[in-house]
């Protein structure tokens, strides 16, 4: 369940209501940014949110989110040494 | 100008005087059908060659709204009953329009309609021949429905239908899918999206002649509007006797379209188009068709997305991005937003 | 970065398939004695199915689909009385599209609808708020509905309606939690899993702590991820290293969204608003202990229930199921959704029996749709 | 059996499953239309002979209540289209049905109007070929309204029309007016009469080949729907620029159709019908057509009522039983109930 | 005897219209000097129209078409208030389908309906009320217009509602009188009148002593007539008699229905419930004392002008009439329809601009319908 | 103004409410019958009634009806002896 996604804000919209304006691909909506709002609403346009159901719920963090592809990029590059290991294991069998 | 007011009242539906002055002012002054009976006699020289047949088809149009980014309900009703025509062989001809009229309508926005009605015809080669219009009480309407039907004529020779798909045929579109349903989506206003896409309303009779003549063994095309491609290749594969698969990442779509399904939790191939067709057609034509396509405004996005097989008759398969694949079911009833 | 597309990549999912397949092997799972993952949330069902991870993965994991989709666990007297409420004169009832084809025992939201209920599907309670302020004349209704990833939103809307002092607004609370049914999966003594894929949306409020009993009482490992394939994917291999290493932990795969501790503002705007029941039904599953949530005495004026004097105070509980229905046992893992003596009979998507049958992320209707059962069954 | 509803829903109209199993179970099933593309494909010999010509028409049908004494909006909808064909001189081959549902309508009372208009398009000799469905919000529509559409071919020789009308040319009816608008008035129930009347609704398909046969002269035939006898003359005599006066001791009027009007300050010349028609043709064949008519059991009331002379052009007079004459002049909005 | 057809009789017509011949030859009328005799009521005039009695009879009679259409005489700041009272949300307007077109100043009922208003055309006052038993949720308000004929069938009505203790059923009075107008008539310096036919359902309320003046203090003949062609014949005959034998009396024709004294039920709701207003504004006529009835305070709670705090107790009267109609001097038979600048040109059946276009017995649509001026002026 | 015309009473609906079934021309519609009920409501069954607006306004006196219908006859008839001495007189010239 709770289909959530990646939303940039790129405006305040309301911010006596902590409302702003989020864009996923091209589209706009506006979405509450109660849960992700510091003491100042304007450092929030730019970043990036978790949107549900009209609420930004999560400030995204890049840095985890490059760490865990970095992850993907070293299973990839092990999986190499493995295949070429493999490879070899098979050219010398 | 026998005609002064500016919203239709429930005169106008009358049968007298009132009411002739909105037909003859609104409609038929620009529709200009031949003669002045409630029937159009016509002729075509192509539905007398041997072997010619005549193609019927109506449709019935009722969105909201009723102007939208790229149409309005006009061009809709137009270019759903020229591509009804157009996607079984036949060369659009005739139309008729019927128009049921909300009271209260604005008569501006009936004039607007009407205009695109007839730009559309203009350059669909069509003609409005014959009409009707009725008014209902507010509330038992919407503004306006639209009812066309179309007469064509199938030259001899041309036998195209699901029925004629074979597996190993490849799986055409002419364009970027689900503009039409995202745009009026969005249109609609209740969800507050705001997003810059326009609807991808056309006539599609010039394409599917130029399909003809470039892919002579065309087997067959259909329009992908209610239920999406995914509702018309299901029908398609059920009645040919085939399987067909899809490749998700030959399948052409727009970020913006992408960006309102995920949003909202719908599945874009099950978007309405209002100017797209999905063609079957031999593997050694399909190159020569979408060239054909690509060359026409209405074909810019003409692609090749998957090919017909002999597995389970009528099941339609998206091989994913990882190799994986999924049922493309009919959709069950309508798509509605999800949360989860 | 777009925070999706890059977790789509091809390449990378081969790879952590071949990792997986590796690691099951290891295990020696195969498919006549698999590794049982249940995948708690429905949204990563869906993922499943769409991107056909399914079929993808070694033979040796397989999938069983828990009751993460808050649709899929309504009771029918809950729809019932959403009916109820719904054809309440004046009244504007406001859902999310899910639950319109949600059976009652008379009838689903969009059959009342067609027969004349003023039923509205918003894509936010922030809409039913807004329906409230333009239509101060008719009472304006949620169904609130979800688990901890959407109740915020109703909270903070409950809110807001008592800043503004609506007196037209109210919620039909129906928000539940995760923990507890998965302590009742796991008490239960025909379950047997492996492992769990946690739910990521849910975690994001709530952070991954509360997960902590069923590593530490269960001793079963749990991953909580992301929705995008290669999040899946690389859960399930976290899951299995687990298992190959013997050990069960809380891990967090969907480190970019959820916060160890959850998000404080979420938990404290519902704290302010709810407050636990004793207990709430669950389809299949029966009453669950501190399963659900309902509006505090203080928010009463914003609280449906209390303003039409339905639902859990009346007393008029524990309508009976149909029957027929294997919900339960499928929702357990005892079941596969083919199994049930109603799917494709008595129960199709048309016209669902069971409400596993009704949203996509159902299981049966996940089966129905992505699997091809249909073609057996039919 | 896959359709369990008993009523429509909007995910009837989803281009879903449910829409396919609504249009299957309910309509293509007993209309059995050819092949499975969304247009039909057809032929017919008459329509290749030298000088043949098709004709075509349309009209909305909109109705309340849905189903009244003698007919519902499905009878209407086949014969109204009938009979646009035939008074044009056209034999009516194929129709087109289009329906807005408005979501919660009654599945088996789209199932009483399906059958009746398959039965009325039986007697009438005519096949329902191609169609569609669209199902609309509660409060955007009335339950159903039908749009058909009508192809025919008019034979070589035929050449009838208001512009064919000479002065001197007799004016025939085939039979008692007003018997449809009075009775739909009463059965909408707002007006809390009761009366023995039946709906005129007929196929006149048939009545118009027996008059073509008996009277060769025939000049013009218009059905008088909306707006009554009184609307069809005026529009004729436009069109024709002849004067055409009535008398009104000719008139067929049942008693109770002029209680109604009695009571209600209505005037019967302007009440709808639906299985009427006001024929023009030479005196010395106007015996003869009613000869025809009478034969016929919608051609039971035939009879003459007045003729064209070369008065004012357009202007419809009716000469009272009193020698006195008044203007039956189009209606301005419709015929509202008066108080005085 | 069915109290109609008999009255039609072509036979009876035709000696009628000789004896008339023969008494307008008597006293000398002719066309350039003709007879005027006003029938007061517009169903005379619609009757003259229907049977072509106009270019039967004599081209020494000359009928002149008086103020008897209540449409007709309806100022538009009237028709004004009724859209406000139907524009007010909750309220279903109620009203004869007569009054439907009339225009004013900013839009008619039937636009009104067009944009929105609940108006709904009812037969009879009756089922007005029954409308407000059904929907105790909505004011029902129903447009009370008419002469002496109409108003016992709202007094008893109004009577009924009070009785049923409804409170969500009004009358937006606009009942008028026609002795008093008839009274203006004859006051007026320009008018040429030489007898009337009086009202024939009118009498059959309030009696034919209510004419007395006429012929006592202004010595003009007047016969109170039936609607049918025989009754009306008979009754221009019966005027032409007197004015041959230099009399001047009230008569009355239509004895079957009418009673000498009129009916007591009647005028005695209509005492019980309606009282004269000081004046009454008429279109074309002006403000004419005592002409108008408005509601007892007793019944204050089902007056609409009460309720919606609209119409004379406003003080907002006065609005003026649109330029160039001449529907007042047509009334007072000074300019004939086709002399009004407005007809057909600015004034159409399609969009009326004076009230005498509206209803077919207004004299010029009457003119316009059956009487083919149109042609001329188009 | 005031479209009225004659209706026969055929049965009593609602002795409470005053209401009766009338009936013109083989149409019914129930009517008031206040203005025209004397003591006993039953004995108005088979009469004759003026109707306006729901109303059965005055109870239709046949009487007077055959009297003026008499009146028409009588003028008939001396319509026709003018007639004949006209002939005469004609015939005399
Ligand atoms: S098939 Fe239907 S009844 Fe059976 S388990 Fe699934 S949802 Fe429940
Ligand atoms: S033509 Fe129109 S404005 Fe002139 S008098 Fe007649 S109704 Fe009044
Ligand atoms: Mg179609
Ligand atoms: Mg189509
Ligand atoms: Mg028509
Ligand atoms: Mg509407
Ligand atoms: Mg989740
Ligand atoms: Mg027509
Ligand atoms: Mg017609
Ligand atoms: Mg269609
Ligand atoms: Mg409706
Ligand atoms: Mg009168």
């Amino acid at each position: 369940m709770c289909l959530g996604i990646p939303g940039k804000i790129i405006a305040i919209t309301d911010a006596a209501r902590l409302m702003a304006m989020a864009e996923v691909s091209g589209v706009r909506r506006e979405v509450n940014v109660a849960c992700v709002a510091g003491n100042d609403l304007e450092a929030l346009v730019g970043a990036w949110t978790l949107i549900h159901v009209g609420f930004a719920m999560s400030l995204i963090d890049e840095d985890e989110a490059a760490r865990t592809l970095e992850a993907l990029r070293d299973l990839g590059e092990a999986q190499e040494a493995l295949d070429q290991m493999a490879a070899a294991d098979e050219a010398l069998a | 100008m026998a005609l002064r007011d500016t919203h239709v009242t429930m005169a106008h539906g009358g049968g007298g005087r009132a009411m002739r002055d909105l037909i003859e002012e609104v409609f038929t002054s620009v529709f200009q059908p031949p003669g002045s009976e409630d029937q159009a006699r016509l002729m075509d020289e192509a539905l007398q060659q041997p072997g010619a047949r005549l193609a019927f088809t109506t449709d019935s149009f009722v969105v909201t709204p009723l102007e939208f980014p790229g149409g309005d309900i006009g061009k809709l009703a137009v270019c759903g009953t020229v591509n009804d025509l157009a996607v079984g062989g036949a060369r659009p001809l005739w139309l008729s329009a019927a128009f049921i009229i909300e009271e209260g309508c604005e008569i501006a926005l009936l004039r607007r309609i009407v205009a695109s009605m007839a730009a559309e015809a203009a350059l669909a080669g069509v003609r409005i021949v014959t009409g009707d219009t009725k008014v209902v009480d507010r509330g038992k309407g919407d503004g306006v429905f639209i009812t066309t039907a179309g007469v064509g004529v199938i030259p001899p020779g041309v036998e195209i239908g699901a029925q004629c798909i074979r597996p190993g045929n490849v799986v055409l579109v002419n364009g970027v899918l689900g503009d039409h349903g995202a745009t009026i989506l969005a249109a609609r206003g209740d969800l507050a999206l705001s997003v810059d896409l326009l609807s991808d309303c056309a006539g599609l009779g010039h394409l599917m002649q130029a399909v003809l003549a470039a892919a002579p063994g065309l087997r067959a095309a259909r329009d992908c509007t209610r239920g999406g491609l995914a509702s018309a290749l299901n029908e398609m594969a059920a009645e040919a006797g085939v399987a067909v698969e899809l490749e998700e990442t030959l399948l052409p779509l727009r970020p913006e379209v992408a960006g309102v399904c995920e949003l909202l939790g719908l599945d874009p191939l099950y978007l309405a188009n209002e100017g797209r067709l999905v063609l079957f057609c031999p593997a050694d034509q399909a190159e020569a068709a979408v060239t054909a396509m690509r060359a026409l405004p209405e074909g810019q996005g003409a692609c090749i997305i998957g090919r017909a097989h002999p597995g389970t008759p009528g099941r339609v398969t998206l091989r994913t991005a990882f190799g994986g694949a999924r049922l493309v079911d009919m959709l069950v009833g309508e798509q509605l937003p999800r949360i989860c | 970065m777009k925070f999706a597309s890059e977790f789509r990549d091809p390449a990378a999912a081969k790879v952590l398939l071949a990792a997986i397949a590796r690691k099951a092997d290891e295990i020696g799972a195969t498919r006549a004695k698999p590794v049982h993952i249940m995948e708690i949330c429905g949204g990563h069902t869906h993922s499943i199915f769409r991107y056909g991870l399914d079929k993808l993965i070694h033979d040796g994991v397989e999938f069983i689909h828990g009751p993460g989709c808050p649709v899929c666990v309504l009771p029918m007297a809950r729809v019932d009385e959403c009916v109820e409420i719904a054809e309440t004169p004046g009244v504007i009832f406001t859902t999310f599209g899910d639950a319109m084809r949600v059976p009652g025992h008379r009838k689903s939201l969009i059959q009342a609808k067609s027969a004349g209920a003023d039923i509205r599907m918003v894509y936010s309670p922030l809409d039913a708020l807004e329906l409230a302020r333009r239509n101060p004349g008719r009472e304006v209704v949620f169904f609130g509905l979800g688990f901890e990833t959407t109740t915020p939103s109703t909270a903070l809307s409950i809110q807001a309606a008592a800043r503004e002092r609506l007196t037209n607004f109210s919620v039909f609370c129906n928000h539940i939690t995760v923990p507890e049914p998965i302590k009742a999966l796991l008490d239960d003594p025909d379950m047997r899993l492996d492992g769990f894929i946690g739910p990521g949306h849910v975690s994001m409020v709530i952070g991954i702590h509360p997960y902590d009993f069923i590593a530490a009482d269960y001793g079963k490992p749990i991953v909580v991820a992301g929705f995008e394939p290669t999040d899946l994917l690389q859960s399930v291999l976290m899951v299995l290293t687990q298992i190959a290493e013997g050990r069960a932990a809380v891990e967090n795969q969907y480190g970019r969204v959820v916060p160890e501790h959850g998000n404080p503002v979420s938990l404290a705007a519902i704290a302010d608003v709810y407050e636990r029941r004793p207990s709430f039904e669950w389809r299949g599953l029966g009453e669950i202990d501190a399963s659900g949530l309902r509006i505090r005495p203080k928010y009463a004026a914003f609280d449906a229930e209390e303003k039409f004097g339905i639902g859990y105070a009346t007393g008029r509980r524990n309508v009976p199921e149909l029957e027929g229905c294997a919900c339960g046992s499928v929702m357990i893992g005892k079941l596969k959704p083919t199994q049930c003596p109603q799917f494709g009979k008595g129960c199709v998507p048309e016209m669902p029996l069971g409400a596993l049958m009704v949203s996509s992320e159902g299981a049966c209707a996940a089966y129905w749709q992505y699997a091809g059962a249909r073609e057996a069954a039919e």
